[in-house]
């Protein structure tokens, strides 16, 4: 968090006087199960982007079609709602077909 | 002295719905209540009619009201209100919200007791009970008074160091059903006074995205007090400015404090509204048997003006504060203003307490001229309550 | 010195127009170029209730926000209201009572209990045949302004035609006029 | 033309519709959802938003001073009038375009005002009606998880019978909250001069599409739409859609707009699931079903959601070619 500021250096009212400040607020650290993307079971139906609560998915528009093309885990809650939307991710799938695999954040510890 | 072009008999109501018109806020939103709806009526005529642009929102309570001004205000519209008793109770909550988002609206309050029992006159437990609600109260004693202030009220509190909403407080039924003589301005000097609306983090400026009432919480809530704090503290010297300009275009001339005959007072009382006049009546009667008696009536009650009674007080034989309002377990809200003010007086005082008026009990000479007796006879006691008009 | 008021204390049952006819003294008043305050009494009383409505008429600004207690005139409008006692309180042998009858002086003046003044019109009457409506006050000013002369007859013809001519056509305003002037020549006191 | 997921996904692959990333909501809530859907169907209509909230879970977590996760204009004043404080808002714009000032003639703004159940059913609800009535052209949208979430899982209006709250829990004798569910969609399209629909984000195209005709209707609209709470209904926090689709396949939840009086059902269940089947999955009703009284409370809702969804059939056909107003 940025170092907080005097009365005499804020907007008055409460006002936040700028869009969208919250970017800056990383909500990526309450994860406990990260969401991976396998690009290659992937069919980009864009269910996960879509339905992701945080909008932590990162699409890119490749000859004017949205294309999957992983996580923004500065933001990822980890909620899992993008694998169970997946039409390609379910339980009965073995984890390599997937397109999304979750895993717990502790394998990612250095 | 500008003349005088247009001199009318009207209710107080009237003379605020017209400084209303005049004014031509964007949006008005507003409910009616004894003794307010009159102003609404003649607002809701003038828009009927055409005389103003304003759009007015007939809402389905005073909470609304107080609501859809406030997101009229955050919006960038210059917006007013106005309401009684009940209905501003009813929307103390959005008050606060109003001074806290440092929303410039400007609401007439036709003074009546808060009920209950249910009473539709005029005291002042209305608007006491928002005197801490960050909200700039301004204090009538007539129709004219209330007009004009309705009119420098927009200045007031759009002003930049301001930025604050403001209360034309004004007696209900006695000021606001009673028809007195108003000098009104031409409407084009009147729009000119009140000039285009001053707005600040406007809502509607797409362009550049606010966000207004966020989740405040230990980090910042309290340095937005202190600018609310700070606001206030810039108010006196505001009204003083606005006062000036108002007094070149009418050539009425207004201060903090309403003083009648005190330079030489040995006894001073001290009223909002209404009551005024009727002390300055009995002042000038016992000026006539020789006391030196005067009375001060605040225009303002908040922020209170507390330095500028300091020095106007220090040093006299007797003070006597007349409230129409009581405060339940403690002492009544003008009267405990003035005595803590007086604490850090070179030479105190004598002061008393008087409670007067509630629920639209009349309140007259003989009561005003008892009280003032009470202090030439050296009767006063400063932690003693007494009540004028009541029966034992 | 302390300013004198002429006040005016206005008997009638509420919806019979005593509130609108003490607005138009008060403007009269006005075009006389005084100050005046016209307030009423108000509590939660329907039609037909007895209601009070008062005037304060001075030279300068007038300070007083009090109510009424002893007026120098007081006008009754309708009669069958005689014989309460609140008609009289707060007066002496110098109040004047103009009462809307067409009862003579010394039956009212008897029923009233009136130590003072007291003058009659039939203002209800006059209003009838000239206004074609049943409504007294215009007449009522007219004897008010002969009997007092806090107002003048051409004060109110003034304010008759400032305020009648925008909302009716020229035949009621002259009626009204009509009616004024009846009041102003028609009333009759004791001494 | 009915928006569909790619072209959206063309259209916000780099940017934000209205809500933005860093908003503090819990894991897997529905609610983020439920304006993203409104705002970004707004957006690529052409519509600039201006948003108001009620207070609730997504005024308080969206907007932590000094952090807003808003991109677009956004007002919050209190809890019962977020209804007023927008009609505040869409009255400025009107008497600011007249006047010429600060609004742009050639923008098309929609004014949206959101509450949860408990700002719109229960203490909102009079300021709701007050600004339906007046006519002010906003969309209301109410995301119905079903209680007082902000403040941990108090009953409201909104709960249905047998749910687990805090100030009507399941208990010894008691069993929680007997009352079913107030229909705040009937009471709103009871306001005639309006355009009602109920969504839920399992159903995309459908949610799209009524925010597309209520940007169009000439009036005030009031959307409903199912909002899990996955917290307090007491499941996983990727399980938001699952359950709404649940309840629509159910008949808890049916999907269905009102327009001046005009019914349509616009999801038609072939047939419907068993209620208890949405029931078992959440462990807001778990306290419920240990109860000896479980089966009687749900038949009777079974029984409630049969002849509401029987009732909207009919009036489907009753109801067609002949607009209230």
């Amino acid at each position: 968090m940025a170092e907080l500021k005097g009365w005499k250096d804020i907007p008055i009212g409460g006002v936040i006087d700028k869009p969208a400040t919250a970017k800056e607020y990383q909500t990526g650290t309450w994860r406990v199960i990260r969401p991976v993307h396998q690009p290659e079971n992937c069919i980009h139906c864009m269910m996960c982007w879509l339905y992701c609560p945080d909008q932590a998915i990162v699409i890119e528009v490749v000859d004017g079609k949205p294309k999957m093309k992983g996580y923004n885990y500065y933001y990822c809650k980890g909620c899992g709602l993008c694998a169970n939307v997946c039409p390609k991710t379910n339980d009965n799938l073995p984890e390599e077909k997937r397109a999304i695999v979750m895993k717990p954040e502790t394998e990612f510890q250095d | 002295m500008p003349e005088v072009k247009n001199r009318q008999a009207v209710t107080g109501a009237q003379a605020i719905a017209n400084a209303m018109r005049q004014i031509n806020p964007d949006v008005v939103a507003a409910y009616p209540i004894t003794p307010q709806t009159p102003v609404v009526e003649y607002f809701a005529q003038f828009v009927a009619d055409g005389a103003v642009e304003t759009e007015m929102i007939p809402v389905e309570s005073e909470h609304s009201a107080m609501s859809a001004v406030v997101g009229a205000a955050a919006a960038g519209a210059r917006a007013m209100t106005a309401t009684a008793a009940n209905g501003l109770a009813l929307m103390h909550e959005i008050v606060y919200i109003a001074a806290s988002s440092r929303l410039p609206i400007v609401m007439a309050v036709a003074n009546r007791a808060l009920s209950g029992p249910i009473n539709i006159h005029c005291d002042h437990s209305d608007a006491m009970a928002e005197r801490d609600s960050g909200w700039i109260q301004l204090w009538a004693e007539n129709a004219q008074e209330a007009y004009d202030f309705t009119l420098m009220a927009i200045r007031i509190a759009e002003h930049e160091d301001v930025r604050l909403p403001v209360m034309v407080n004004f007696d209900g039924f006695i000021i606001s059903h009673g028809v007195e003589v108003v000098d009104f301005l031409d409407d084009e000097v009147a729009r000119k006074f009140v000039g285009e609306p001053k707005v600040m983090y406007p809502l509607l400026d797409t362009e550049h995205p606010v966000t207004h009432g966020p989740l405040d919480l230990y980090d910042y809530y309290f340095e937005h007090k202190r600018q609310q704090i700070e606001a206030m503290k810039h108010v006196k010297k505001v009204f003083k400015e606005v006062a000036e300009e108002f007094a070149k275009i009418s050539g009425r001339k207004y201060d903090l404090l309403d003083k009648y005959k005190v330079d030489d007072a040995e006894y001073i009382m001290i009223a909002l509204g209404s009551t005024a006049g009727t002390i300055k009546y009995t002042v000038d009667l016992l000026r006539e048997e020789g006391h030196k008696v005067g009375v001060i009536k605040p225009q303002i009650f908040r922020p209170f003006p507390k330095n500028e009674l300091q020095e106007l007080l220090n040093g006299r034989k007797g003070v006597i504060v007349l409230d129409r309002a009581a405060s339940f377990g403690a002492e009544a809200p003008l009267y405990e203003a003035v005595k803590s003010a007086l604490y850090e007086v070179a030479v105190k005082p004598q002061i008393g307490s008087y409670v007067y008026g509630l629920g639209g009990r009349d309140i007259k000479i003989e009561h005003i001229r008892k009280a003032f007796e009470d202090a030439f006879s050296g009767n006063l006691i400063a932690d003693e309550e007494r009540y004028l008009g009541l029966r034992e | 010195m302390p300013a004198k008021y002429f006040e005016i204390r206005w008997h009638a049952r509420a919806g019979q127009g005593a509130k609108s006819a003490s607005q138009m003294l008060a403007e009269a008043a006005l075009e006389m170029g005084k100050y005046v305050q016209s307030f009423p009494e108000y509590g939660a009383e329907r039609t037909g209730a007895p209601m009070k409505a008062f005037n304060r008429v001075a030279d300068e600004p007038i300070l007083v926000h009090s109510s009424v207690d002893n007026p120098d005139v007081v006008v009754i409008i309708d009669d069958t209201m005689l014989g309460q006692p609140m008609l009289t309180e707060g007066t002496d042998e110098n109040t004047v009572f103009i009462v809307n009858t067409v009862k003579d002086v010394e039956y009212v003046r008897q029923k009233l209990g009136a130590k003072g003044k007291v003058c009659t019109i039939a203002a209800t009457d006059i209003a009838l045949e000239e206004i074609k409506r049943g409504i007294p006050n215009t007449v009522m000013l007219g004897a008010i302004a002969k009997v007092t002369g806090i107002i003048t007859l051409e004060s109110v013809e003034q304010r008759i035609k400032k305020a009648f001519a925008k909302k009716f056509p020229e035949e009621v305003v002259e009626a009204n006029v009509r009616a004024l002037r009846r009041g102003f020549e028609e009333v009759k006191c004791n001494g | 033309m009915a928006l569909n997921i790619m072209q959206l996904a063309t259209m916000f692959a780099d940017k934000h519709p209205g809500i933005t990333s860093g908003h503090r909501l819990c894991p897997g809530c529905a609610a983020p959802n439920v304006a993203k859907f409104a705002l970004m169907t707004a957006e690529a209509l052409g519509y600039t938003p201006v948003v108001g909230f009620a207070t609730g879970c997504m005024e308080v977590s969206t907007t932590i001073y000094p952090y807003t996760a808003w991109n677009v204009p956004y007002i919050h004043n209190a809890f019962e009038n977020v209804a007023a404080t927008v009609s505040g808002v869409e009255t400025a714009y009107r008497a600011l375009l007249k006047k010429g000032r600060l609004v742009d003639p050639n923008k098309k703004y929609a004014f949206f005002a959101f509450g949860g159940d408990g700002g719109t059913y229960d203490i909102g609800l009079q300021a709701l009606s007050g600004a339906v009535e007046r006519g002010h052209k906003f969309i209301y949208i109410v995301y119905d998880n079903e209680g007082y979430m902000n403040t941990g899982n108090q009953r409201s209006g909104a709960t249905p019978p047998g749910s687990q709250t805090t100030t009507q829990p399941v208990g010894k004798k008691l069993s929680g909250k007997i009352q079913l569910k107030k229909n705040i969609v009937e009471i709103m399209a009871a306001h005639e001069n309006v355009y009602v629909a109920t969504v839920s984000t399992s159903e995309p195209m459908d949610f799209f599409k009524k925010i597309e005709k209520a940007l169009n209707f000439d009036g005030p609209s009031f959307i409903a739409a199912m909002s899990p709470c996955v917290r307090f209904w007491r499941v996983n926090d990727d399980k938001a859609v699952e359950i709404s689709k649940l309840a629509v396949e159910t008949g808890y939840w049916p999907l269905y707009e009102v327009e001046r009086g005009v019914y349509r059902v616009t999801k038609k269940v072939k047939e419907l699931k068993p209620v208890r089947e949405f029931i078992e999955k959440q462990g807001r009703f778990r306290p419920l079903l240990k109860r000896p009284d479980a089966d009687e409370i749900i038949n009777e809702l079974q029984e409630y959601v049969t002849s509401r969804w029987e009732r909207l059939l009919a009036l489907e056909e009753a109801t067609k070619d002949k607009p209230i107003r």
